[in-house]
């Protein structure tokens, strides 16, 4: 099962990636669990998460193909 | 789903005083309004750590973006009774004293325009997955916190 | 009495959208601005009575009006932290569509720009000595009231 | 004692001038009588009178040259 995952603003220095493509992880606990074992600097960092463009608090079930992204606070305007 | 089309709310380099102009003359047809209300941030050269920023580069999840932009556009018409709305947002990189947001609310009675105009802003500063690099003199950087 | 110079608020006609945009252009200096509230007045075309006004025309108690455009200003000043404001009212003919009023409130934080901008707008329209002859197509005309 | 008055907006359409000279009268109120008995139609609307710019809710005495307007509704914006 593929993942895209994608890294915005300050994550995606700190990641040094903007996207990648993750195999074989059910829901987001797993992921972000898989991710913070990769980049250890993504613990001094606040994020939410977004399932298919929702931001999703709990965590969720992952399909093939989703994109699942990590956004840093929002800062517009 | 709602077929009401989606407008182009991103923006490349600041918005310029003439972009705006011709916003504001495009409604000179409309003669049902009677009040605009136009909210503009201008990016600060703030000073942090004793360097002073020079600039903004906006980023975006620019699917993601549209989408907020659309529920805070539908949202404002459900709540306010307003006649138009338009909502510009820069991409890129915008100096210190140029313009990055650009929202202008219309209606027939000032009220509804006065508070629509400031609760669209909130929504996009809280709502919307925009970042900002606040670029300092060095050519370092810091990203931007909203308050 | 102050010695800060008075500024020139009344505009003979419409306020363009030209002028507008020059007076934004003007801020682009000033970057410790974060944020400009703009409240603009539209002509609207009523109907009273079965007839459609067409324009409306403003004439003023000038020497009471200066006097009172001053004292919000200088009440908005020392109510709110601001970095600058002006206020622009049009003088004579005025066509539906156009512009008559055009409030220009900027401050580092917008929660400033907006509370002083809306406070200002209502005190222009319960404080000034102004009035507006609505202008029907047939020519006749009745006297603007304020809601 | 010359007092200048000034009829603005509405009243300037009810009274056929937009102002006047009047001699003795000593203050707002023996004005106000005065021009309701010239000019009737008056009764009919409502207005504030400014002595020198200022509003004025009371009686108020008036000196040589003071200049006295009346005001209907204000309707600017």
């Amino acid at each position: 099962m593929n993942i895209n995952v994608l890294f915005f603003g300050s994550l995606a220095d700190a990641t040094g990636k903007s996207r990648l493509e993750i195999n074989n992880v059910s829901d987001t606990e797993t992921l972000r669990s898989k991710l913070l074992r990769d980049f250890p600097k993504l613990e001094k960092y606040k994020f939410v998460i977004a399932v298919c463009k929702h931001v999703v608090k709990a965590n969720t079930t992952l399909h093939e193909g989703d994109t699942v992204a990590f956004l840093p606070p929002f800062a517009g305007g | 789903m709602t077929e009401k089309k989606k407008h182009n709310v991103f923006v490349n380099g600041a918005i310029t005083p003439n972009f705006i102009a011709d916003s504001i003359g495009k409604h000179s047809g409309k003669t049902n309004i009677g009040g605009h209300d136009i909210f503009l941030g201008q990016v600060r050269n703030d000073i942090i750590d004793d360097k002073t920023v020079v600039a903004i580069e906006y980023s975006a999840y620019q699917e993601m973006a549209e989408e907020k932009f659309h529920e805070i556009r539908e949202y404002a018409f459900s709540k306010y009774n307003l006649v138009c709305m338009h909502i510009y947002h820069s991409l890129g990189v915008v100096k210190a004293g140029e313009i990055c947001l650009f929202v202008f609310v219309s209606s027939k009675h000032r009220k509804d325009a006065f508070d629509a105009c400031r609760d669209i802003v909130e929504q996009i500063k809280s709502m919307v997955p925009i970042w900002g690099k606040e670029i300092f003199e060095d050519e370092s950087h810091t990203w931007k916190q909203n308050t």
